[in-house]
């Protein structure tokens, strides 16, 4: 027998087996048989939070090789106990999306089109026009009482940042005299 | 914010999700969260499966009233008359939750004589200034309970202004800085609790809203008397001892220029019928972003520092004590400012901050008024701004008044844009529409822009703040690609490199840099490590060791703290906000899961879910009450969630005359961050227009108020700028209301679902949803295309005509009403016009926040193309004769 | 072993594997559709864990259903149907004004997947196999087998399974079984937020369905009832049943679907008939006048 | 007009799904198998009572139909690669699956038969395979009918009593048609009852189709409605030729004959096209079931 069921023809399988019609375990083939969800071969399970919207469902984010393989949500959540909208279920094709901007692009004045420009140099060059603004438009006093401020440079947006994030913007902004410092809980 | 700050004493939600669950009945107004929440509203279905009734308040029929018990159509931007009606409902027909509303909020307080209600002045409070569009709030003040009340306040006065008198801030009631805490009343005032004394303010409420009868409501919303009746019968028969009603709210009811009065009455209504601090009622705020609130408690705002300190004003605060002195001293944690702020500086300045500079107070720009998003844009038009940095956030899309956010952006030296996708902010020198009609050529545009890519949420560790005010810790699972970095690496590099640049400098100027306390512990990659800038904002003791409390704070200096209201959430030296008990292993409260700020409690003035003497209201809503037996017989508060009270302070503790901060909380004060200890209904102080919420139209309305002659919101800001033309109220040319709202297959400016393909084929183009009586007016087919025109521009859309928008029926006439998702740009898989370009720029004076709603036409077919598109809304102009000015009243 | 149709309790042993005991229970789902929030979570879900294609950006005008339908690149579906409500409207009176003539409107939205029947005619006229009974009673497409012969595409009364143009081959709704291997749940139920999608053993699943449509007639709502939850129906009951509240044609589907497999043995019968009068006819042909 | 049944839908779309089968692929095959099946009785018949020239066509169009209808099965497949996943498991649930297993020895019986014909070598085992052919031959003819109907549309599944007819007997008028084409007179006076008595088959069957009312609409109307007009005319024309002038005239039976092949052709592309029209509109498949359940709701 051993050579014929090593061909595994499904239909000695079905003469021969319990599934005369070959309606199921006959016709099982052998990828369904050592079928197993990619999740099992994750090497490293990270716990997350849904970045899209402020209801904070907990995120279960799978990872293999360096790549993200799955994020679906955390049942251990009291909040969302393991369920996520269409939006948090869409979030390993927002994090691995091939439309993802990976290169520091750059628009020289007045030109029509981007360029490349590496990103060493454009954190250095966007210091400088800080500092050449914030000197520009610095400003000690306002109807003779004390602003010790810069009007020339504002910023926008926080409510998709980390906690961490918004402190050390605020924290740089205030020192830097910057004060037109917003985010979306206003508009 | 505001709107819960002064009411209650903190501007956040004042319960949490699960909690909705409990509830007997649920208003939803001013949210479609089923759509925009839709795993929160996980449950409210389960309130609804153990029998709740569930009320959706809403222009549209939305997926949310598809599962709601009653839908109510209400006429985008007529909220608070539908409130007020509802609170009319309680107060004519004393259905008020008596015993709660006479121990807990201020309705016993008495109000000074010259007060005066827009019942006598036809929709102004006293105390209006015409030329400054701003309120004197003085004739709004309790009346003293004594002699000594007034001498407390002058010695209080002596002893934190260093001698010299100050007038009160004239800046109305400095609304902006209060969004965690409530404004500082004088004194606690005299009160009479049987409320019958015509000047109380349960008196002054009633005459406030006696107008606001089923009739009138019916004129200003397009309600039916007998919905209004339903839902008031639902409210009130759901709430008292026994049961409680919870309300559910988003930017349905910020984004208008009466917002805050909007949040205002909801607080009010949810006082009376005695819900707040109490489970299954509250009011849940449901912010829009992962991080709303993180980003207002620590605040990427221009009017607070973290912790919702005021960012000092140039006209009141030159020093520290001048910045602390409204708040200091006086009775509720409020009082503890200076420790706070001390301990903030600290953070900041380190070493370099000690008693002897004011703990480099001076470090501090001040303001000087709005410096908001809108007043900056108009400044960048003007050439007064030339440097922009934008970070996660599409202005081009999701701001109003788009194009004037892209000719602000076309005039500056500078733009960083930092984000996932190329978004249209990027780009809008390439393909935005005002490209496309000539406005702007690409050739004459000198902006530089820098578009950084950054790093994804799963690409770096932090913490996000949802929307009960929970933190919750993200582990980073992989390295971001490329040369994408995360915003903590980009500005701890940006601080870094500036600092270097600066080494030398000997210019005062420079000085808050170089004296920045700015070394955080690197990881390998070269990364700043998060949990130590949260363990920063945690604060930390004289040698280093973390705080676990912010009654640990001193104003001495020994004490770090980058966000008062954070502190706890690294206590024991743990990241709290990384725990992850899972929810089977704890109750509903599941305390053990990240970290709730303040002091990781759920449910805020849970003093007030027991009765005035300390037991549970009822045995069915039993959730904190005082236990005389513990700790051997001094007794303790105790119950599900942490309380929001002194944990050893009876309820039947009066305080002594003339205790301060916290001491001055009294047994049955159960809003202990407010001044007096109590709600208000009545807000003496901290909203810029007025006390009481009143109906006023939005700026562009298709009615005149038929309560007042005032027709706006006296106090809203006005930006009367060519780039933000007015449509005249009322008036034929455009007709009809619109209102921009979210679809649950994206994501606010699109930016995040635009650009996947899973969510754009879900929700692939942008559309308008008509009546079917507009569609036939108006010769709109289904599927077909539209033209929707304002002032500001003209946008095209497909149509969907649907029975899910109603023409409302106001008085005799029906007013129709145009829906419109706001997601769309040029960029993306799927691109279309910005809804956001045509709403106007008219703003709540409190925070600064647009009208989202708005007066339109609309007609069949696609818009003009190219230029012949700034020519045909220049000829509506016209026709609306729009380009002459009017007084508007 | 091997009936055609009618009611069959053990499916699983029906296609050879052994006792219940020597199998696991048979699992499906219960799609509750009076809690549906219309999000498409589950759609989203479902394409995010099967790396599903994407099938098309069109505005349908059909309310909120842009996905149109099941097919080899939609394996969940949410149907969206806007119903007016006949509660007579406030008439004003005024002709000019052409009052609207309803006032409310019901908005019926429902999670539409493939339905796993006990009796599943994809299944049994597959030629090759590839469509088979899983371990667990759910009935799957086996990629590496099926050769994109297209016939179980009209066989299934449901209009679910079809062939991906670019691939060739058929695809339709796994019920994840790659994840019931390892016991975890599907993509889409896990992800539902208000559990209208639940997943679970057929037997409970039922029990829970009929306590849930009794509670809902209790408050009133009497237009609820079940679809696919009863084993002698046409197709012997589904694997993935639901709670409808309306019709069954409203949201698209069949009211009476009969699996077509009952009249096979008619068909063979037929055939058999016909094959013997050509076989007479053959040979009569060669009886007659030589010329 | 039978006024317009009342019925719902979302939104007017279909409830089935079309038959992904591929035009001309599909109706091409259903001819093939017919014709090549019925052939095989011919080509033995022939063999039978000695005529060589009927054997031969025959025994040719059995083999070059078989061949041309495999070709046509694999080429319609999404996977061609993959056809012999066909005989991977025996379904007697799937008429594809025992077609399969018909359709393989009879291609290759009919291939040997066609071989030894054609080289004159091994020709008693040539006519041992020409007799296993033609044992396969009618099974092959009808069991394309049990292929339609064994499916959820309306159109085809409620025919599936008559359809083996149709397809029977108009595989037996292809074969008969193409015999009269190809053979002279004198030795193709079977062809010709075959091809009369299997017009006659195949039109009382698919009479019997129309009348089943709503169902069977998608036969009477459009393009299907057309073609299955047009093959039954075709079929009396020849059918009359036939009788009146088939012995004598070698041009009048060619004609016959060939409008014989292209009334058949018509039959199967008719059938076929109304299938897909009964899968489009829902009206078939939610009316004919309503009136089911109102019905055994009555008893």
């Amino acid at each position: 027998m051993g050579l014929v069921e090593f061909l595994g023809w499904p239909l000695v399988r079905q003469v021969t087996g319990r599934d005369r019609l070959g309606r199921g375990h006959a016709a099982m083939s052998r990828r369904s048989e050592t079928l197993e969800p990619r999740t099992v071969q994750a090497d490293r399970v990270v716990d997350s939070v849904c970045p899209f919207c402020a209801v904070g469902c907990a995120q279960k984010v799978f990872v293999k090789d360096g790549e993200v393989t799955q994020i679906e949500g955390s049942p251990a959540s009291p909040i969302s106990r393991g369920r996520l909208c269409p939006k948090g279920s869409a979030s390993k094709q927002l994090v691995t999306s091939p439309t993802r901007v990976t290169k520091v692009r750059y628009r020289r004045p007045f030109a029509t089109e981007w360029e490349d420009l590496d990103l060493d140099t454009a954190v250095d060059m966007i210091a400088d026009r800080v500092i050449k603004t914030r000197k520009e438009f610095w400003e000690w006093e306002a109807d003779s009482r004390r602003t010790r401020r810069t009007l020339g440079i504002a910023s926008l947006g926080g409510a998709t940042l980390d906690n961490e994030e918004n402190y050390l913007m605020k924290k740089l902004y205030t020192a830097m005299g910057a004060i037109q410092i917003e985010n979306q809980a206003r508009i | 914010m505001p709107g819960l700050g002064t009411s209650f004493g903190r501007g956040g939600a004042t319960t949490f999700l699960q909690d909705l669950s409990n509830a007997d009945c649920i208003l939803i107004e001013g949210s479609n969260m089923a759509e925009a929440h839709p795993v929160g509203f996980q449950w409210v279905m389960e309130a609804k499966r153990r029998g709740a009734t569930v009320i959706h308040v809403d222009p549209r029929f939305t997926r949310t009233s598809a599962v709601a018990d009653l839908h109510v159509p209400i006429r985008a931007g007529s909220d608070i008359a539908f409130l007020g009606g509802l609170v009319n409902q309680v107060l004519s027909n004393d259905l008020d939750f008596r015993e709660y509303v006479v121990a807990y909020t201020n309705a016993a307080n008495i109000i000074e004589d010259d007060f005066r209600d827009t019942e006598d002045l036809d929709g102004l409070f006293s105390g209006f200034d015409p030329e400054t569009g701003q309120y004197d709030p003085d004739s709004w003040s309790y009346v003293p309970d004594s002699r000594r009340d007034v001498e407390d306040e002058e010695r209080r006065d002596q002893a934190y202004s260093g001698g010299s008198s100050h007038g009160e801030s004239h800046q109305a009631a400095r609304s902006e800085s209060h969004g965690s805490g409530g404004a500082p009343v004088k004194w606690k005032g005299r009160r009479d609790e049987t409320l019958q004394d015509p000047s109380c303010v349960f008196q002054i409420l009633k005459r406030h809203f006696a107008r606001y009868t089923p009739e009138v409501v019916q004129e200003v919303c397009g309600i039916e008397p007998d919905q209004l009746r339903r839902v008031a019968e639902a409210l009130t028969s759901n709430s008292g001892r026994e049961r409680t009603s919870a309300f559910c709210y988003a930017v349905g009811w910020t984004q208008h220029s009466v917002g805050a009065q909007m949040i205002r009455t909801a607080s009010i209504l949810q006082l009376l019928l005695g819900n707040i601090g109490r489970p299954g009622g509250g009011i849940m705020a449901l912010r829009g972003h992962a991080s709303i609130q993180g980003s207002t408690d620590i605040p990427t705002l221009f009017n607070i520092l973290p912790g919702y300190l005021p960012m000092p004003n140039a006209k009141q605060h030159q020093s520290l004590d001048e910045w602390v002195r409204d708040d200091e001293g006086k009775a509720g944690f409020w009082g503890n400012i200076r420790s706070y702020a001390v301990s903030l500086l600290k953070s900041y300045w380190g070493d370099a901050a000690t008693p002897d500079n004011d703990f480099c107070f001076d470090y501090l720009p001040r303001i000087t008024g709005d410096h908001s998003t809108y007043s900056t844009v108009l400044a960048m038009i003007e050439g007064r701004c030339k440097g922009y940095f934008l970070v996660g956030e599409n202005p081009a899309v999701g701001s109003s008044n788009g194009k004037m956010q892209r000719l602000g952006m076309a005039a500056l030296d500078w733009l960083v844009v930092r984000d996932l996708q190329m978004i249209e902010s990027a780009t809008f020198w390439k393909d935005g529409p005002e490209i496309e009609t000539g406005e702007l050529v690409t050739e004459e545009i000198g902006t530089e822009v820098f578009f950084l890519p950054a790093a994804t949420h799963v690409e770096k560790a932090g913490s996000f703040t949802q929307t009960q005010r929970m933190l919750q810790w993200r582990d980073k699972a992989v390295e971001p690609p490329g040369d994408c970095r995360s915003d903590l690496q980009f500005y701890y590099e940006l601080g870094t490199r500036i600092r270097q640049k600066l080494a030398g400098s000997t210019d005062e100027m420079d000085r808050p840099l170089l004296d920045l306390a700015w070394d955080y512990p690197l990881d390998d990659g070269g990364d700043p490590d998060p949990e130590a800038v949260l363990r920063e904002i945690n604060g930390t003791g004289p040698d280093g060791e973390v705080l676990s409390a912010y009654t640990q704070l001193k104003p001495d200096g020994s004490t770090s703290c980058g966000c008062w209201i954070y502190c706890g959430v690294y206590a024991d030296d743990v990241n709290q906000a990384r725990r992850r008990k899972p929810h089977w292993e704890q109750d509903q409260v599941a305390a053990e899961w990240g970290w709730v700020w303040p002091a990781n409690r759920r449910i805020l003035y849970n003093r007030a879910s027991a009765a005035p003497d300390g037991t549970p209201w009822s045995e069915r809503k039993r959730y904190v009450w005082w236990d005389a037996e513990a700790d051997d017989g001094k007794g303790r508060w105790t119950g599900a969630d942490v309380p929001d009270f002194v944990p050893d302070r009876a309820p039947d503790f009066v305080p002594e005359e003339g205790a301060q901060g916290p001491d001055a909380i009294g047994g049955q004060d159960p809003f202990i961050m407010q001044t007096d200890g109590k709600a208000w209904l009545f807000a003496p102080l901290g909203l810029a227009d007025g006390p009481m919420p009143t109906h006023y139209e939005p700026a562009e309305s298709p009615v005149r108020n038929p309560l007042y002659g005032q027709q706006n919101n006296p106090t809203r800001k006005r930006m009367e700028v060519p780039q933000n033309p007015l449509n005249p109220s009322w008036s034929d040319v455009f007709p009809y209301v619109f209102t921009t709202y979210r679809l649950t297959e994206h994501h606010t400016a699109g930016g995040m679902s635009r650009t996947l393909p899973y969510l754009a084929e879900l929700q692939p183009e942008p559309f308008c949803e008509v009546s079917p009586r507009l569609a036939a007016e108006r010769g709109l087919e289904n599927g077909g295309w539209a033209t929707i025109v304002t002032g500001r521009t003209a946008i095209e859309a497909r149509v969907l005509v649907t029975r899910r928008l109603r023409s409302l029926r106001l008085g005799d006439r029906f007013v129709e009403q145009v829906g419109l998702p706001y997601h769309w740009g040029p960029n993306g898989i799927t691109t279309g016009d910005s809804a956001n370009d045509l709403v106007n720029l008219t703003l709540d004076p409190n925070v600064y926040i647009q009208d989202k709603v708005g007066t339109c036409d609309i007609r069949p077919g696609r818009r003009p193309r190219g230029s012949a598109l700034t020519e045909y809304v220049a000829e509506y102009r016209r026709r609306a004769a729009m380009d002459v000015q009017r007084e508007e009243t | 072993m091997g009936s055609l149709w009618g009611r069959l309790d053990d499916v699983q042993g029906d296609a050879g594997y052994g006792s219940p005991s020597e199998h696991p229970p048979r699992m499906g789902f219960f799609t509750d559709t009076s809690v549906c929030i219309g999000c498409k979570a589950c759609e989203v879900a479902c394409k995010e864990w099967n790396s599903v294609p994407e099938d098309g950006y069109l505005l349908t005008g059909m309310s909120y259903d842009n996905t149109q339908e099941l097919g080899a690149s939609t394996w969940r579906h949410v149907a969206f149907v806007e119903k007016p409500l006949d509660v007579p409207a406030v008439d004003l009176g005024m002709p000019a004004m052409g009052a609207p003539d309803t006032e409310g409107v019901t908005w019926l939205m429902s999670s539409d997947v493939c339905k796993h029947c006990t009796h599943a005619a994809c299944l049994d006229v597959c030629p090759t196999g590839a469509l088979f009974r899983t371990e667990f009673g759910t009935v799957v497409v086996q990629p590496d087998v099926c050769n994109g012969c297209g016939y179980c595409v009209p066989a299934c009364p449901y209009g679910v399974i079809d062939l991906r143009k670019d691939d060739g081959r058929a695809f339709k709704c796994t019920l994840c079984y790659d994840r019931l291997k390892e016991g975890q749940t599907p993509a889409c139920a896990q992800a539902c937020p208000t559990e209208s999608i639940q997943f679970g053993e057929l037997t409970e699943l039922r029990e829970r369905a009929a306590r849930r449509v009794e509670e809902l007639h209790d408050r009133g709502v009497d237009v609820a009832r079940l679809y696919g939850a009863d084993p002698d129906d046409g197709v012997g009951g589904d694997g993935a049943f639901f709670l409808l509240l309306d019709e069954p044609e409203v949201y698209g589907l069949p009211p009476d679907p009969i699996v077509t497999t009952r009249d096979l043995g008619s068909m063979w019968r037929h055939v058999g008939a016909a094959a013997a009068t050509l076989v007479g006819l053959g040979v009569a042909s060669f009886l007659g006048r030589r010329r | 007009m039978v006024p317009e049944p009342e019925f719902e839908s979302y939104y007017g779309r279909p409830i089935l799904k079309q038959p992904t089968w591929k035009t001309p692929d599909v109706p091409l095959y259903l001819f093939l198998g017919g014709l090549a099946g019925c052939s095989a009785l011919l080509a033995e018949g022939a063999a039978a009572t000695g005529r060589p020239d009927l054997e031969r066509v025959a025994r040719l169009t059995a083999a070059g139909g078989a061949a041309a209808g495999t070709v046509a099965l694999v080429h319609d497949l999404g996977r061609p690669e993959r056809f012999l996943n066909m005989l991977r498991v025996f379904k007697p649930t799937s008429p594809l699956s025992v077609g399969s297993f018909i359709l393989a020895p009879f291609s290759a019986l009919s291939g040997a038969a066609a071989a030894t014909e054609v080289t004159g070598r091994f020709p008693r085992l040539g006519r041992l395979a020409g007799v296993g052919a033609a044992a396969f031959g009618p099974p092959l003819a009808t069991y394309t009918a049990a292929l339609l109907a064994n499916t959820a549309i309306p159109a085809w599944h409620e025919a599936h009593r008559e359809l083996p007819f149709v397809f029977g007997g108009s595989g037996a008028q292809a074969a008969g048609g193409l015999a009269m084409l190809l053979v002279p007179c004198d030795q193709a006076a079977p062809a010709r009852r075959m091809a009369l008595a299997g017009a006659a088959v195949e039109v009382v069957a698919a009479e019997t189709i129309l009348k089943k009312g709503l169902v069977a609409e998608p036969y009477r109307i459009g393009r299907p409605g057309r073609l299955m007009k047009v093959a039954r005319n075709a079929t009396t024309v020849a059918s009359a030729i036939t009788v009146l002038a088939g012995r004598r005239s070698r041009l009048l039976s060619a004609v016959a004959g060939a409008t014989y092949v292209g009334a058949s052709l018509a039959t199967r592309f008719g059938i076929f096209e109304a299938g897909l029209e009964s899968a489009r509109d829902p009206k078939y498949v939610v009316v004919p079931q309503r009136e089911r359940m109102r019905a055994r709701a009555a008893h």
